[in-house]
């Protein structure tokens, strides 16, 4: 595509353009008079990935707010990379889930193991270095040749990505049911440790200051992916082919040991990872941030193809990309640094203090938005809500107590679910050990890892029960949160905090909108009781093939402290004669 | 017999981590005429007459299962009747 | 005893190599970048497992022509204690250090988890410090741990005892007659896919590995009052 | 500028579990004309103009780097001129 191909402000207008990039009516109108004039093809661009779901938040936002997000230990709540807890002795724990579903519903490998490196990239740009990842994972029933392939390839995605980069994947949680037939889940976590000092924010600070560029090159890949998240499958998903990226852990391994080297040095300002909406969101939320304004020139980002215009620059997602701000002048020795690294760090603008986003490409301004009407002004919906008719059903149901007539053979065909059933298949093809500190391995309840240098461990989990969630949204969302605490406390931990994934399908359906409503009043309650308060996490919205949405899944991660690794416990019955009790109800 | 002889390649814009890690390991060994690498999978399938037309039954099997088509290319030669 | 841990881009065990000879061992020790051009003031090379240029092409095969590894040659030519576990392994097979290539697993699949290990010759200088025959839990961690060397070469293993430990139980990987390390024929070389640096603490379930890394250290100990 | 095609294939000696398993899901998906499936790697070389002969060239690559001559063969084709 080239320049001259573009429609002109015009034409978009007039043949609503916008309508394809995911921009309602309305928005196109609300963008048009933030501006002052028609949006050209990149500015409606920007205005539309930055917009989208996936990067605004603007059906969820309401329901966030209920979450508690404070606490005695909280250091980060939600807005940046990944949110951060105390554990004392200037050592903190960081940690964030995010989902990766569409992708993996049509290219399962990369789709997985893209979602593992941009939950990593999340982590390690707060400053923190990633000790381990876990994932939340759904499929449709176990039957078909396609969903046995999903699972398979996703499984090798997340083994591959993140035995390559050496972080070990510890822990997990996998449902089979019919609901996720065409739309599998594929949530990553990923917990990092962070001494205080340490502590980044993705901020353009600092009138002057260069803005760099470190990491792989930019490419036409994934383009629109965020508004690709934002939309529902369907069966014409696979001639779209546009949110698919291939990744390259080999290249994250060296921006990671990069970064937290970088991280140590006094000419960082600022650090986002490019994520959904790579450049746009990065360089649009730090200025916002910050409160100022970034100009760059976009003829030295680095490009891996040749002809690419300035709309599929700033709209590629293409994997291992940073964007970095450091102080005026000291751009060599972040050269040298990256270099070291066999890595591109390449100085392509500055921050100004217009609070503008300025792109410059080929000599010419081809757009300039206010950045806080990017990342910030995105509009807000209160969606309609409604209770499904189903859940009236359900709820005047009389209690059925199931009869079991033979025992055993009951607990043999319930062993023989694959839900149930155990998951070593999957573990035994994920490097849970390597940095040798995995104290509890997967097959336990939470995972267990040692913190070097002191008697501490952090405990780890994801949980979500979502048929429990589909009969009860409210109820479900406690179960879940009680679920993962149960399990850290059955590890010897104490629950910290909780990161949280909201799988959901269309909110534009208000029923859908009930169950989420519902799920995360059941959550934030229970986060309340459990002083275990929600410090970031991510939405997946649209989750639905042909109409038909998942089951509500909100997937919970936890982490917990365990004081001394003394307090370890783990599932199995250690020997015999040792007496067995039930506690609770 | 024929045997089939496929050739699956990542598509132009995709990325190709191998390629660019194995260019850049050549570039280092001083083969500096090298100027690009793409690495893809080349597979040999021996496959026995049957009543449906071998391109047609190649074309659907790269479709279904030796190529996914959101990432990848495939070319194929339908190269030479085996006699056993 | 002074160690060097030598780092490739793409390496990832090499932390966990340092503590097990830091701290567990108790050595002296090192990282090395894979660029240096000096390895003479080690007594014993590591290298370490991981993904050394993300294993693509062939896992090791590009990693075997970084500078450093001029150096491990060297070093092994002189004698010195050269071990490579899982991607070190593989590296000095790409190396030519150790005869043999290495397919990928039989199932395919990457596999974790810990297995038995027979010592099939103690007499070596990294395996002095176990019995003969005795069994020993080893983690293991790869996705490519599938010997393969030609017939001639295989007696050779078997009739010089190059065969360090073999797969005690099933086979994991479906490698040749159970094959899980071997070395040179002057006995300096080990490349072994499973991680002894990962068996030294029994807080992870096992510290069987610290013998081997014992064993190097007591013939380098025995090897210096001789030649002192 | 020449575009040499490389083939690189496990030893016929050497059991090839991927096609192996290729194979068999072919199988189960009903192509049962499908008799024996090998799998290996494709590299696309652009290779530029140098003072040595290209056959010279590539046969070093691939003997060096590209193919591992304990388990693998290897071929390749020098294509076309690409005229810049
Ligand atoms: N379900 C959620 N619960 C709590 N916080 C959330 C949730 N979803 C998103 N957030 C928070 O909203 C903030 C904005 O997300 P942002 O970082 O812009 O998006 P993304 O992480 O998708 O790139 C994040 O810090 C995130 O932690």
């Amino acid at each position: 595509m080239s320049l001259q191909l573009e429609p002109t402000a015009q034409n978009i207008k007039d043949e609503k353009i916008y309508r394809e990039m995911g921009l309602t009516d309305e928005e196109f109108g609300m963008v048009e008079s933030i501006l002052g004039h028609l949006p050209n093809y990149t500015e409606t661009g920007l205005f539309s990935v930055m917009w989208s779901e996936h990067c605004s938040y603007k059906n969820s936002k309401p329901l966030l707010k209920k979450f508690p997000v404070t606490g005695e230990h909280v250091l980060q709540g939600p807005g940046e990379g990944a949110g951060i807890v105390d554990i004392g002795d200037g050592q903190a724990v960081a940690f964030k889930i995010e989902s990766h579903n569409h992708p993996s519903a049509i290219e399962p490998y990369q789709g997985a193991a893209t979602g593992v490196g941009g939950i990593i990239r999340d982590v390690f740009s707060m400053g923190a270095r990633p000790i381990a990842v876990l994932n939340s994972l759904r499929f449709g029933e176990l039957e078909s040749a396609r969903v046995k392939y999903l699972f398979e390839e996703v499984v090798a995605g997340i083994a591959g990505y993140g035995n390559c980069i050496g972080i070990p994947t510890v822990g997990g949680e996998i449902q089979f049911d019919a609901s996720y037939d065409g739309n599998p889940l594929v949530n990553a976590m990923c917990v990092g440790l962070i001494d205080h000092k340490d502590i980044q924010k993705g901020q353009a600070k600092g009138v002057g200051n260069t803005v760099m560029y470190v990491g792989a090159k930019t490419g036409r890949d994934g383009i629109h992916g965020a508004t690709f998240a934002s939309e529902e499958l369907s069966d014409t998903s696979d001639e779209k082919r546009p949110a698919v990226q291939v990744g390259d852990p080999f290249m994250e391994k060296l921006l990671l040991e990069a970064c937290l080297e970088l991280i140590k040095s006094d000419a960082l300002v600022g650090i986002q990872d490019m994520g959904a909406a790579g450049l746009t969101s990065s360089s649009a939320e730090m200025a916002s941030k910050a409160g100022s304004g970034i100009e760059m020139n976009l003829d030295l980002v680095p490009q891996r193809e040749t002809g690419m215009t300035a709309y599929e620059m700033m709209l590629s997602e293409s994997q291992e990309r940073m964007l970095i701000v450091i102080k005026k002048g000291r751009e060599e020795e972040i050269q040298e640094l990256f270099h070291k690294y066999d890595l591109d760090a390449v100085a392509v603008g500055h921050v100004t203090d217009d609070k503008n986003l300025r792109l410059i490409h080929k000599g010419e301004v081809i757009a300039d938005v206010p950045a806080d009407a990017l990342a910030e002004d995105a509009p807000v919906y209160h969606k309609p809500s409604s209770e499904p008719s189903y859940y009236r059903e359900f709820q005047a149901m009389h209690n059925e107590e199931p009869v079991v007539d033979n025992i055993e053979e009951t607990l043999n065909d319930l062993l023989k679910q694959p839900t149930i059933a155990s998951k070593e298949w999957v573990y035994d093809q994920y490097d849970y050990q390597v940095r040798t500190n995995t104290v509890v391995t997967p097959g336990s309840d939470a995972a267990v890892l040692r913190i070097r240098g002191t008697e501490k461990a952090l405990a780890m989990t994801t949980d979500c029960n979502s048929r429990y969630l589909y009969l009860d949204p409210e109820v479900g969302g406690k179960i879940a949160v009680a679920e993962a605490a149960r399990n850290i406390v059955c590890s010897g931990g104490v629950p910290l905090a909780i990161t949280d994934c909201l799988n959901f399908g269309n909110p534009e359906n208000p029923e859908i909108f009930w169950q989420m409503e519902k799920a995360v009043d059941g959550m934030s309650e229970a986060c309340h009781d459990l002083e275990a308060p929600v410090i970031g996490g991510n939405v997946s919205l649209y989750n639905e093939t042909n109409g038909t949405a998942v089951y509500p899944t909100p997937v919970v991660g936890m982490v917990g402290l365990i004081e001394n690794v003394e307090h370890i416990t783990t599932q199995v019955f250690k020997n015999a004669g040792d007496l067995v009790y039930v506690i609770g109800e | 017999m024929m045997k089939v002889k496929i050739y699956v390649t990542l598509r132009e814009s995709v990325l190709d981590p191998q390629g660019t890690a194995v260019k850049s390991s050549l570039h280092a060994m001083n083969y500096h005429e090298v100027q690009d690498v793409r690495i893809g999978k080349y597979l040999e399938v021996t496959i026995a007459p049957s009543d449906r037309p071998i391109d047609e039954v190649v074309r659907e099997m790269c479709e279904k299962l030796l190529a996914n088509t959101v990432i990848e290319d495939f070319e194929y030669e339908v190269e030479e009747a085996i006699t056993q | 005893m002074k160690f060097a841990v030598i780092v490739f881009p793409g390496s990832n065990c090499d932390i966990d190599m340092f503590h097990a000879i830091k701290d567990e061992l108790g050595e002296e020790v090192e990282f090395v970048w894979h660029d240096s051009e000096d390895l003479s003031g080690f007594d014993g090379i590591l290298l370490p497992g991981g993904f050394s240029y993300g294993d693509y092409l062939r896992s090791g095969s590009i990693a075997r022509f970084s500078n450093v590894m001029k150096e491990v040659v060297k070093a092994a030519e002189q004698g010195k204690p050269v071990l490579g576990v899982c991607n070190g392994f593989q590296i000095l097979l790409e190396a030519g250090l150790l005869p043999g290539a290495m397919l990928r697993n039989t199932n395919l699949k990457f596999m974790c988890r810990t297995v038995g290990l027979r010592v099939e010759n103690n007499e070596t200088m990294f395996t002095t410090s176990f019995d003969h025959g005795q069994t020993i839990q080893i983690p293991i961690a790869h996705g490519e741990g599938n010997y393969y060397c030609d017939d001639a070469t295989y007696k050779q293993l078997l009739e010089n005892g190059q065969i360090a430990f073999t797969y005690e139980g099933t086979n994991p990987n479906g490698s040749l007659g159970d094959i899980a390390g071997i070395t040179n024929a002057q006995g300096n070389v080990l490349g072994m896919m499973p991680h002894p640096e990962r068996a030294v603490d029994s807080l992870l379930g096992s510290a069987d590995g610290l013998k081997l890394f014992q064993s190097i250290v007591k013939h380098w100990r025995d090897s210096n009052v001789v030649t002192a």
